[in-house]
């Protein structure tokens, strides 16, 4: 038992474990706190697989904008705390039976698939050749996200703005 | 080529005159309706000019029938050449056209008959562009029918009539005039059938020599088809008096018969007159129904002789039938337009009578008949036109007295009325005469009983004139005018036709006798000449 | 060794155990911002597997281009979707998503 | 200077076309011409002049028997076997042919003359001079005439000008139903002449007068079918002439002014029936001929009986001239040719007399026609009232008239016919018709000129006519009197116009003529028969026939003195009734009723007629035309409605089979869809479930284990 399994055990109890705090939160409110956990264990396991620039990234998108985005909205919607967070929309026990199966069927094919190579590759610096490949191989995609994320901002003020004629 | 004009033969222009016409009238403003109707007159015009040059340099001792270096005027050129195309082989349609002793009164007629109506569409008030480009385009359909000497084209010019005939009925008639419109079309649409039946039945059964590549092929040329020789011997329609020829001679018969009409299949025909304006029933009774008796001397007599002959007595008491029947069911009408419709009927029996006899009085006789009861007829459908034009109605009983009130209109259809009874020294007496002479000499007893329509016609005639000219005038026509001058332009050149051939029917018969006594021996000798062959 | 070395197997189970609760979370919320939540869960654990793959060279560095990429739209996603709670909001007073059927009938 | 033949010939073809003339500038200038009246009338004295000239050139002085002019009118050409169809028209010019022509223009300027009087304040003043000259040009075209056809046409358009000047006052209903009726029943004579005309023609391929005559001499045309065109012929006569059975129509024609019945209705259109059987004598057949003498003598004997009853002038005048044309067809008939042609030249001056005369009495009494209402006119009107009787004299074959010497010689003949063939009846009705006409005449003299006036208003206004109109009478009174015709007031044989009008000699085969004549014949007839017409002028008349002369006058005296007790009985019995009111007339008539109700109503042939033949017709016409719209047109439209049923019907197929398959799949995809919509809850949730199920599913599926 060498310390990297225990990081990422630790890591990974982190990460599921607040992942069932999001889901199972009777508050809203505490569901976007066990998201913010559940987002820093994520990065956890980033770094554990040697990807550094993700981990930052996901770290600075996810809690640094996300996760406050989705604080934002909820207190705009609603007074959070006497916010009725009731699983209503599915019975409790199909969900559960469904996503069972779901977990069982996925984790019963990665355990038993064969996968090719199981090995750590050697470490390497990531974020240089990602920022190569953004520039060459993938620079359409690169614009493309760039425009994509312009237009939802456009697109989210034009929504999220309060019309005023209507309300009347 | 002789007769010519601007290098375009006189047959091509008379011909298409009017669909020149019809051009320009479709590039004239919708409003301008004057120009249009000027054109339309011009159009008529050059047409009666071109047929008075046909008149006058026609040589009447040429005989034609089935003899093209007989006839005169002649243009053939080779319209439609489909190359071998599978079992049909090589198609060949020609131009050409051409006219005989036969087709001359008929040219004649349709040029003169089409200016009148012409004038009569004067008053049209509705769509006249759609309604002149129409006239015009059915004038070419009649005259292209009475010049074609080639099946197909024939049948391509009686369809080009059909269907402008339809809308003019349909559009421009009275109140039940899609009822009128869509009777006639399916009626004379089902008489095209057999016609086109039977043109591919000859043209299947007859070959000739192409005079190109020397090999045999199928023709549509009428003049060849009325030659026996050119029949191939195992075809449907060749051989002698065969079962198929019979059928044939019936089919093509009741296609004519239809547009005669003939009765039983003359329904169409009062409820169509009734309903077309006043022009359109001139044209309708005036040129229309000469092609089914046109037809049978150009296309059926000729080319079947054998059936011809074996039918000539069924052929006259239909010719019977027509006259007497037409005579009674007109006695009984109470409207002026049908009664004159029914009298059509009745005297196009005469022509049936005439022609059936296939001898040289009763065919003139018959052929002058066609060109004097389209003259009458149209004279007749135009007082009707005058009076209806005025009164808005056209029933018998609801006039009366009008000879006092409209003095000169009552001149003229006097004339037209007693031509029509068949008063001697007005046209359809001469006519009329020689049918009866004519039929007298074969079917004796059939002209002694298809002479009570005589008798009938003036009865009835005689009592419309009693019932709309004379006795007391209704206070409600005291406003009436007389004919005006537009109408008379119309109706003069017809008075002056009618009279003049009741006194000198020489100078229309005269052209004539060539081509029908040979007409008559041609279809003695071949029909006689297959039946004993057999 | 009781605990077996961490290899792929292991950062793909608790990709698949996060994917899994992330659909719980879809399925079972009412309330669309929690519904959100639940689709950010699905989408990290996607990028897990990316990543995941990407280190044990069964994928080369496009693994973690594509990474960012779904960063990058779960980003606008986010973005897009608060808004179009708040207009809901807005507009019903609501914002559960089954009792936003307007489209509905 | 044209030989004088030709120069005949043109006279005669100016005296035709003159007429026409003035018709074309009547109707055509009518209003603008100033005096119309005077020009047409003119134009007629003119033709008039003409006549004479031909006549007393023809009659007197030319030696050739028949002037012919002839044209081509229509050649047909001709057929291989060297057949030709020519029509050949033309004039000629005999000695009956010049009669006629004086005859004819006489009364008409005449009747012209009378008429400026008479319908001078008419509405259509030149309308009726223009139709006037229209009928004067037909009727000199049928005397003209050399041919059957020419005769036709000719004959038809005397019917139409007749038809025209019967409905002058077409205002009136029964006048322009007279006029149509007229036309009508003269066209149903008409149908019978035609159809003769086809018989003669399919058969000799000529229509001229000697051409026909020459074919049926050499045999072309004989047996039965000769008698049928002979009797067929004669039909267009019973129609134009008001035999017996188309006589209805002449009494009706009386609507017309009374010189338009002067001139057409009694002395020369209905004699045209005559002038043909004349012309077409010599291929009448025995059989033929009896039917004409019968035909001749029933219509005089009914036309008296019912003209004995009536109370309008003009209709009393009017049977009275059928009865005379009865008597002209009976004497043709019975083989008195002469005195037919001699009966219909005299009748002609003195009935036209007759209705001028009636025509100024009515036209002082103010259009007044029933006789009724008259009375006492003689003092009032002398010249009319002489005229009056000199012509009823003539009628009634008093002597010293001419009506005495052609009815005598009628009478004579059909005696001879009695005789010789036992006929008896023929003779009998001739003599006792002669009572009637006496009776009749004298009956309408008395009630109109002698006597009490009944109408004392109308008397007192009645005066004579101004001289226009008395003139025709005065020369026609004139012209009754025996000395134009015979300076033997007893004998007619010694006058120029038996002189002139010689029977032809008949190209019948011999069995088929009279008995007498077939003994009369020479055995050469066939061949030397070509010869039709008169005989020279100035050659003594050679009787045809022998025997039959022979008969004549032993029977003459005997005849003459029957005819001669018969009419000054008839005359007496007419002053006994009417003048001297010996016998009272109403007590007469009571006892008598039903017969006078017969005589009175015209032997009911209108009301006949009427019932079965107008009926009829009428009838069966609009049975036709319910036939017509129902039968045929009904199967024309039902065969569109089967169609259309057809169509429906196929259609009802194409919608509820064929197209009920295909919204079947629609409507099963449909309940799949309805089941499926359970599961389209709108909610995103639900819709996540199903995609992982079915990845499940796939998965399970698909696994490789």
């Amino acid at each position: 038992m060498n310390w990297y399994n225990i990081v990422f055990y630790a890591f990974a109890a982190l990460t599921i474990i607040s992942a069932i705090g999001v889901v199972f939160s009777r508050s809203i409110l505490y569901a976007a706190f066990s998201l913010l956990f559940t987002f820093f264990g994520v990065a956890a396991l980033y770094v554990l697989l040697s990807a550094d620039f993700i981990a930052i990234t996901q770290i600075l998108l996810y809690v640094g904008g996300i996760l406050v985005l989705i604080i934002f909205g909820i207190m705009l919607t609603s007074r959070a705390n006497k916010v009725e967070v009731k699983r209503s929309t599915f019975q409790l026990v199909p969900a559960v039976l469904v996503v069972g199966a779901i977990a069982g069927t996925l984790i019963g094919v990665l355990t038993t698939t064969n996968w090719p190579t199981a090995n750590f590759l050697p470490y390497e610096e990531t974020a240089r050749p990602i920022g190569a490949l953004l520039m060459t191989q993938f620079v359409l995609p690169f614009e493309l996200a760039s425009i994509l994320l312009l237009v939802a901002l456009i697109g989210a003020v034009i929504i999220a703005r309060r019309e005023k004629g209507k309300r009347a | 080529m002789q007769y010519q004009f601007l290098g375009i033969g006189y047959l091509t222009w008379i011909t298409f005159l009017p669909i020149l016409g019809m051009i320009v009238v479709l590039l004239i403003p919708r409003a301008n309706t004057n120009a249009m109707k000027w054109t339309a007159l011009g159009a008529t015009i050059l047409q009666l000019v071109f047929a008075a040059l046909i008149w006058v340099n026609f040589n009447p001792a040429l005989t034609g029938i089935n003899d093209v270096s007989k006839f005169q005027f002649v243009e053939q050129t080779t319209w439609i050449n489909l190359q071998g195309a599978g079992w049909f082989g090589h198609v060949v349609v020609q131009y050409f056209l051409g006219i005989d002793g036969l087709s001359l009164p008929m040219v004649i007629l349709t040029s003169l008959i089409s200016f009148v109506g012409v004038i009569a569409s004067w008053n049209i008030n509705k769509a006249q562009k759609g309604y002149f480009a129409l006239y015009l385009l059915l004038d070419t359909g009649m005259m292209g029918v009475f010049v074609a000497l080639d099946m197909f084209l024939f049948y391509v010019f009686w369809e080009i009539m059909l269907l402008p005939m339809y809308f003019l009925i349909g559009i421009w008639g009275g109140p039940r005039r899609e009822y009128a419109a869509i009777k006639f079309f399916l009626y004379t649409l089902f008489g095209s059938v057999l016609i086109l039946l039977v043109m591919l039945g000859l043209y299947f059964s007859v070959s000739i020599k192409d005079p190109v590549t020397g090999q045999m092929t199928h023709t549509f040329n009428m003049l060849a088809m009325m030659n026996p020789a050119n029949y191939d011997p195992n075809s449907l329609l060749g051989g002698i008096g065969t079962y198929w020829r019979d059928v044939a001679f019936i089919a093509l018969f009741i296609g004519f018969a239809i547009k005669v009409p003939i009765f039983p299949f003359h329904t169409w025909l009062p409820d169509a007159h009734v309903e077309a304006p006043t022009a359109i029933s001139v044209i309708l009774a005036g040129v229309l129904l000469k092609m089914g008796t046109y037809g049978f001397l150009r296309i059926s007599f000729p080319i079947f002789p054998d059936a011809m002959l074996k039918y000539a007595f069924p052929l006259a008491i239909l010719g019977f039938i027509n006259i007497v029947y037409g005579a009674l069911c007109a006695m009984a009408q109470t409207d002026f337009k049908k009664m004159i419709a029914y009298s059509s009927i009745s005297h196009m029996g005469v022509v049936l009578l005439g022609i059936a006899a296939m001898n040289t009085q009763g065919v003139s006789g018959g052929v002058l008949q066609m060109f004097n009861h389209g003259v009458v007829t149209a004279m007749l459908f135009l007082v009707v036109g005058v009076i209806y034009d005025r009164a808005h109605t056209r029933g018998l009983d609801d006039f009366g007295g009008l000879a006092n009130q409209m003095p000169v209109y009552t001149g003229i259809m006097t004339v037209a009325f007693f031509a029509a009874i068949g008063l001697p020294g007005l046209s359809e007496f001469v006519s009329e005469m020689l049918s009866y002479l004519g039929a007298f000499q074969t079917f004796q007893w059939v002209a002694i009983f298809a002479s009570i329509g005589i008798l009938l016609t003036a009865g009835y005639m005689l009592w419309a004139l009693q019932r709309v000219f004379l006795g007391q005038l209704p206070e409600k026509w005291k406003g009436l005018p007389d004919v005006n001058g537009r109408e008379l332009v119309a109706f003069v050149p017809l008075m002056i036709v009618v009279i003049l051939l009741g006194i000198f029917p020489s100078i229309l018969l005269h052209p004539m006798n060539a081509s029908l006594n040979h007409l008559v021996d041609f279809v003695h000798k071949v029909g006689t000449g297959l039946s004993a062959a057999k | 060794m009781m605990v077996p070395n961490v290899g792929l197997t292991q950062f793909l189970v608790v990709s698949a155990i996060m994917f899994s609760l992330g659909i719980y979370g879809v399925i079972t919320r009412k309330n669309a911002i929690m519904v959100l939540m639940g689709i950010e869960l699905i989408l990290n654990s996607a990028n897990i597997n990316f990543i995941a793959f990407t280190r044990f060279g069964l994928m080369n560095l496009t693994g973690q281009v594509v990474a960012i990429f779904v960063i990058i739209l779960a980003a606008a996603e986010a973005a897009i979707l608060l808004a179009i709670v708040l207009n809901i909001y807005q507009q019903l007073n609501t914002v559960n998503v089954d009792e936003v059927d307007k489209l509905k009938n | 200077m044209f030989p004088i033949d030709s120069t005949l010939i043109h006279l005669a073809i100016a005296v035709l076309i003159l007429p026409l003339v003035g018709f074309v500038l009547l109707i055509f200038f009518g209003k603008r011409i100033p005096r119309q009246d005077l020009l047409e009338t003119g134009i007629l004295f003119l033709a008039l002049a003409f006549s004479i000239y031909i006549m007393v050139q023809k009659v007197f002085f030319l030696t050739e028997p028949r002037i012919d002019f002839t044209f081509r009118w229509i050649d047909l050409g001709g057929l291989f076997g060297g057949k030709t169809f020519p029509i050949d028209l033309g004039i000629a010019i005999d000695n009956i042919t010049a009669i006629m022509l004086v005859v004819v223009t006489l009364i008409s300027s005449l009747v012209h003359l009378f008429s400026l009087g008479y319908m001078h304040d008419d509405i259509r003043y030149s309308r009726y001079y223009a139709y006037l000259g229209l009928f004067t040009f037909s009727m000199l075209g049928i005397v003209l005439s050399n041919n059957i056809l020419m005769v036709y046409v000719f004959w038809e358009l005397v019917g139409l000008s007749s038809y025209l000047l019967i409905g002058h006052w077409y205002e009136k209903k029964s006048a322009s139903d007279a006029g149509k009726k007229a036309f009508i029943v003269n066209r149903v004579g008409d149908i019978g002449f035609f159809v003769g005309i086809l018989i003669i023609y399919t058969s000799l391929h000529t229509f001229l007068f000697t051409g026909i005559f020459s074919g049926i001499a050499q045999g072309q045309l004989s047996g039965s079918l000769l008698t049928i065109a002979g009797i067929l012929i004669f039909c267009g006569a019973v129609g134009k002439s008001a035999q017996f059975p188309l006589h209805v129509w002449l009494p009706d024609a009386m609507e017309g002014p009374t010189p338009v019945s002067a001139l057409i209705h009694a002395a020369t259109m209905v004699a045209a029936g005559v002038y043909l059987i004349a012309r077409v004598y010599p291929m009448l057949t025995a059989g033929a001929l009896t039917v004409i003498a019968y035909i001749g003598a029933i219509t005089a004997f009914i036309s008296a009986t019912i003209a004995i009853t009536q109370n309008d002038i003009k209709k009393v005048l009017a049977y009275s001239t059928i009865s005379q044309l009865g008597y002209m067809v009976m004497g043709l008939g019975v083989g008195a040719f002469s005195a037919g042609v001699f009966h219909l030249v005299t009748h002609a001056a003195f009935k036209a007399g007759l209705f001028l005369a009636s025509g100024s009495v009515i036209y002082a009494m103010h259009h007044e026609q029933d006789m009724r209402q008259m009375g006492g006119l003689r003092k009032k009107m002398p010249i009319t009232y002489w005229a009056f009787v000199i012509f009823s004299l003539s009628i009634s074959g008093i002597p010293f008239t001419s009506g005495f010497l052609s009815k005598d010689s009628i009478l004579a003949g059909s005696f001879a016919y009695g005789v010789l063939t036992g006929n008896i009846l023929i003779p009998i009705i001739g003599y006792s018709v002669v009572f009637l006409t006496a009776f009749y005449m004298f009956r309408l003299i008395i009630m109109t000129f002698h006597g009490e006036p009944r109408d004392h208003h109308k008397y007192e206004h009645a005066k004579e006519s101004p001289a226009v109109m008395t003139i025709p009478l005065i020369v026609l009174a004139a012209l009754s009197l025996f000395v134009f015709y015979s300076f033997n007031p007893f004998n007619p044989e010694q006058g120029w116009f038996l002189h002139s009008v010689v029977q032809p000699e008949t190209v019948v085969p011999v069995a088929q003529r009279y008995v007498w004549e077939q003994a009369a014949a020479p055995q050469d007839t066939l061949n030397s028969a070509a010869a039709v017409s008169m005989v020279p002028a100035g050659v003594s008349p050679e009787p045809v026939s022998p025997v039959y002369q022979e008969v004549m006058e032993e029977t003459h005296y005997t005849g003459l003195a029957i005819s001669l007790t018969l009419a000054v009985l008839g005359l007496l019995a007419a002053f006994v009734v009417y003048d001297w009111k010996k016998i009272d007339a109403e007590k007469l008539k009571q006892r008598v009723k039903p017969i006078h109700t017969f005589l009175y109503n015209k032997w009911y042939f209108d009301e006949l007629y009427g019932a079965t033949a107008v009926a009829g017709t009428l009838a069966l016409s609009k049975a036709l035309a319910w036939f017509d719209g129902h039968v045929i047109d009904g199967t024309v439209n039902g065969a569109a409605t089967l169609t259309r049923l057809w169509s429906s019907l196929s259609g009802s197929f194409d919608h509820y089979v064929v197209d009920g398959l295909v919204n079947f799949s629609g409507w099963f995809t449909g309940l799949l869809g309805r089941g499926a919509r359970k599961a389209q809850t709108g909610k995103v949730q639900t819709y996540i479930v199903f995609a992982l199920l079915g990845v499940i599913i796939i998965f399970f599926a698909f696994r490789s284990f």
